[in-house]
């Protein structure tokens, strides 16, 4: 099977700040999908999260992007400023997929 | 209560009990919705809203003003940040829903009356804290909040979950008074002893996991969760002394003074002061003064409103 | 109904309200249980079978037939793919659980009596508009169905959790009939106003956020989505009315005549018409449909049953 | 009973019925809290205690022995390695906590009546079987088990969620008693046949989908999972006569002999053996035993202990 | 650690799909084993998908299958015509794992 | 956007063993973070597995952990020999962040 290569982005981001996350990609002509997969835990600078009952704020998210590597850097770089000061991270990777125009 | 201890035991010991996230969740919406239905219709049937608006007026301001102590008391006490005693400061001028059923709870067995309006003093004294903790942490910072933020987070204070449920269930109540509660009690009524206990067991379970944090948290920190209730309280006890409550009203008022938000507040903070620490003042209101106003708050500040009361 | 309309306030504000998803599933299937357990204990109790089995061949044939209609109107008023239209088309020849559950609660609420097999006719609706829908949309395609995937779709027709479920519920209603009954009331009967009403705030917010996705879908579809439960609703309670049903078991053939699918239906076209895109049919018959139904379609197919009965 | 049956129908058409898995958990939850409970009401009521210590002792004897004979006899009718058989003999000399409410359930609907504190010997049956099914287990291996995980794994025994639960709610009960009922009772009474009937639904489905496993098992593994109960059962039934206990505590004595546990016992063995396979021994333990001893296993010991109490 | 190049296969699909992939992943004897995960949401040529309580149809889940790159790629083709026209994508990267034998 | 090389770990493993795992990885001073994904089922040596209701002790998750090549490496070695007989597997993958300092 043919492939061809494209970036892989992950963004772990607070469940209450994703939806600003997909408005941006939403709103970004180049960008043809995310696939956002529930966390139940994380530890980073801001500490320890575990899953609890009583309240979501800690709950975190990890949307998953595929697109080109160009669009894929200019993502990333948009993506850490809307996050800011706010907890997450972004990854990124190379990935190949079969049909390319889906992407 | 013994739920709540079994709760805190079965956490300590570290067992693998666990209530599954999901219904925890859907549990606190079904005590929210009880407690604001059920004021509700007791406002629709003794209709004596004669002192609710002054009471309001108060419970707002008292929520504005509580922020401001506990921001003192943190920066005497402990070595936080700006931005975390802001953040902390709001926990504690708003309020927890669940102390407040605990309380009611309290009054019941003990055969106590109280004012059905209360309900909606819960409504009122949940968001205004946040503003004053937030001008606070702010002092503190070079950046202001731009335009775009400041809408997000009136949104966040006026759409938050918690309090649309709490007043549109309180609204349902006082709309279909008697006649619904008679086609909910079942659910709303009978079901609440049982499925609170519910919830406490795995609010036990919770303040245990948190107990674990302490060790790291220093003293201060704990000090000031078991002093700022009592502060509060005090503040609650006078103000509803002076607005003329029942005794159970002001028991109530003093209850809700003395607790803090583990809910609304930490999900307006998460937008509004990112850089506070969220597990923090998470540990300090669920880890120690919620369990401190539900073991010894509660029947202290009953006491005291009896004796001023009496 | 509040509930309801408390839902989607919350929804329209933007609330972080939010039922878990895990619990919201959980209380529709309750919703059926309960439906088809107390439809069993009916008939057991007054084992009137007479009209049933003319009734049950009636109502199959208005699930394989309605979606035609559908189809017509979809195609005069909307530019929908002809694979959309079979697709709408089925949800629309069969039956919203939900909806029939609110009807049968206005119905009591209003101490109007309807036939306990009614539960029967729900189930036997539910799934033979998917054929009809299906032929529709394979009209307008080249390739044929394999045979896999008949089998697949016949499974996914037969073995549906939710017509599973309820004829299972009915089923064991009836056998056990009254002495069952008295054991599970407390939880089948007595919490299902209950229950219902944080189905109904969940129904609510769905509904909401459904809203949202109109601006995109064109007048159209609106028209069809308000449309179609009425020429449903007025085949229903002709139906009804020629097979001398009771005023309230018309109104209820009409209920379900004017209701549309969102449980078993898009399972089953996700499997025949991959093609068919689910969130267009959702919004249809989950975000105008059943609120229309809700609010106006059922006082007004109860009040046209008690007119043409009466 | 009827429930289960349906779930196991639903199940093997393959229906896509499905009970979220939060809230099968939570289900699972309120059955052993309600059943402590009611346990420990009871002890506070009578107070009569008087057998309950030789009775506890006998229990912890069974359970640590009730794995020898169900080693033996995995030895001789499978094939089964040494520590798949020591992981499967603990199960069986556990105690499962659904197939111990389905017979109170059973006995209460026959009106017979038992000792209130046989909840209690749930609690104590649970954990004792472990320590004999990896000595058996041990025995094959040349590794010993080092100090750590000694340490882990007795944690796991004491604090296992279920132990926990039931001791606490047992404690809970006894502590209240009454008056604690009368608060709880609409939740844990009149509440719990009809949630009882929703999760024996959801252990059909999954019944039915461990059968599907069953064609690969083999033989002497299903016949072995229909024998093993009725060795226990008939253990526990001279045991119980033995004691002087009630005709209904006999039958639950030999129902939790003849039962065999799928949730503290599979959790411990992950940990102690973690080579053991858990899909064979769930799936004995859960889809072969547990229908069996519902179905076939309740009526018989009730009246095998009808019999032996003369 | 000594580790040995794999092929990471990630199929994200509807969840009422799934289960067709997973029988075809178990009858292939090269693949050794899979990974299920939850998706919480989407976004691709069919629109946007978030959840909700009142039905299922529209989860997906994200399927994860280490295996060789030969395997890996006749895989992508084969689960690529499972799918034909319904709902997903297929990603292929690359993995090291430090088990050969397991993969 | 400028990028910087690191690793990522994914470690399949039982819900009940994650704890023991995630203990290694917090006293590990050069692993700055993780973050743990649930999953809904899988196959491997140790069979199928898929979720019930009855009991959690089949439930695994995954743990994504970044960090630097040699400290990876290092890592996974110790998360195998944690695991031993138990169920589960390790992967590594190249992986691209824009915050070194942060990872
Ligand atoms: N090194 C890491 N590896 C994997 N996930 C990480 C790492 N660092 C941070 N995260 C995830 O990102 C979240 C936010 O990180 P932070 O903003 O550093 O607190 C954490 O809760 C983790 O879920
Ligand atoms: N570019 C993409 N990046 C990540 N996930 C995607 C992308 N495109 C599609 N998906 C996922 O695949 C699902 C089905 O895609 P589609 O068939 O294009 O609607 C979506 O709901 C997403 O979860
Ligand atoms: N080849 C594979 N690809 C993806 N996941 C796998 C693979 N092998 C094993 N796993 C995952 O690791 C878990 C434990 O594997 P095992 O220890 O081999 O039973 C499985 O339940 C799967 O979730
Ligand atoms: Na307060
Ligand atoms: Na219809
Ligand atoms: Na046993």
């Amino acid at each position: 099977m043919e492939t061809h290569r494209r970036k892989r982005l992950e963004i772990v981001v607070e469940k209450r700040r994703a939806p600003a996350i997909l408005e941006y990609l939403d709103q970004e002509p180049a960008i043809t999908g995310w696939t956002m997969l529930p966390c139940i835990g994380g530890r980073g600078h801001t500490g320890t999260r575990l899953p609890e009952g009583a309240t979501d704020v800690l709950d975190t998210v990890l949307i998953l992007v595929v697109t080109s590597e160009e669009v894929a850097r200019r993502t990333m770089a948009a993506v850490l400023e809307l996050l800011e000061e706010f907890v997450g991270v972004v990854l990124m990777s190379d990935v190949e997929v079969a049909r390319p125009s889906h992407f | 209560m013994l739920c709540f201890l079994l709760g805190v035991i079965a956490g300590v010991v570290r067992s693998d009990l666990e209530i599954p996230e999901a219904v925890a969740r859907a549990l606190a919406l079904y005590l929210i919705f009880a407690i604001g239905f059920k004021g509700g219709v007791e406002v629709a049937r003794n209709g004596e809203l004669g002192p609710l608006l002054p009471l309001l007026l108060v419970a707002a301001g008292l929520s504005l003003v509580l922020p401001l102590p506990a921001y003192a008391l943190l920066r005497v006490l402990t070595r936080v940040s700006r931005t975390d005693a802001g953040a902390i400061a709001a926990h504690y001028g708003s309020v927890s829903i669940v102390t407040y059923v605990a309380a009611t709870n309290f009054l019941q067995s003990h055969g106590i009356a109280y004012e059905g309006f209360m309900t909606a003093v819960v409504a009122v004294m949940e968001t205004p804290a946040i503003l004053t903790g937030l001008l606070l942490a702010r002092a503190g910072e070079r950046s202001g909040i731009d335009a775009r933020k400041r809408r997000e987070l009136i949104h966040e204070i006026l759409a938050n979950g918690s309090v649309v449920l709490l007043l549109g269930s309180f609204l349902i109540g006082s709309v279909t008074g008697s006649e619904g509660l008679e086609r909910l009690a079942p659910v709303v009524v009978s079901g609440f002893p049982g499925l609170l206990c519910f919830f406490l067991l795995d609010m036990g379970l919770l303040v245990a996991r948190r107990f674990a944090g302490f060790r790291t948290m220093g003293l201060g920190l704990v000090v000031f969760g078991l002093l700022m209730p009592l502060v509060g309280a005090s503040v609650g006890l006078l103000a509803g002394t002076l607005l003329g409550l029942s005794r159970g009203g002001v028991a109530l008022l003093a209850t809700l003074a003395g607790s803090a938000s583990y809910i609304a507040v930490p999900a307006a903070m998460r937008l509004a002061l990112p850089r506070a620490n969220p597990s923090l003042s998470l540990s300090l209101a669920l880890g120690i003064t919620f369990p401190f106003n539900l073991v010894i708050g509660i029947p202290l500040y009953g006491a005291a409103a009896g004796w001023l009361a009496g």
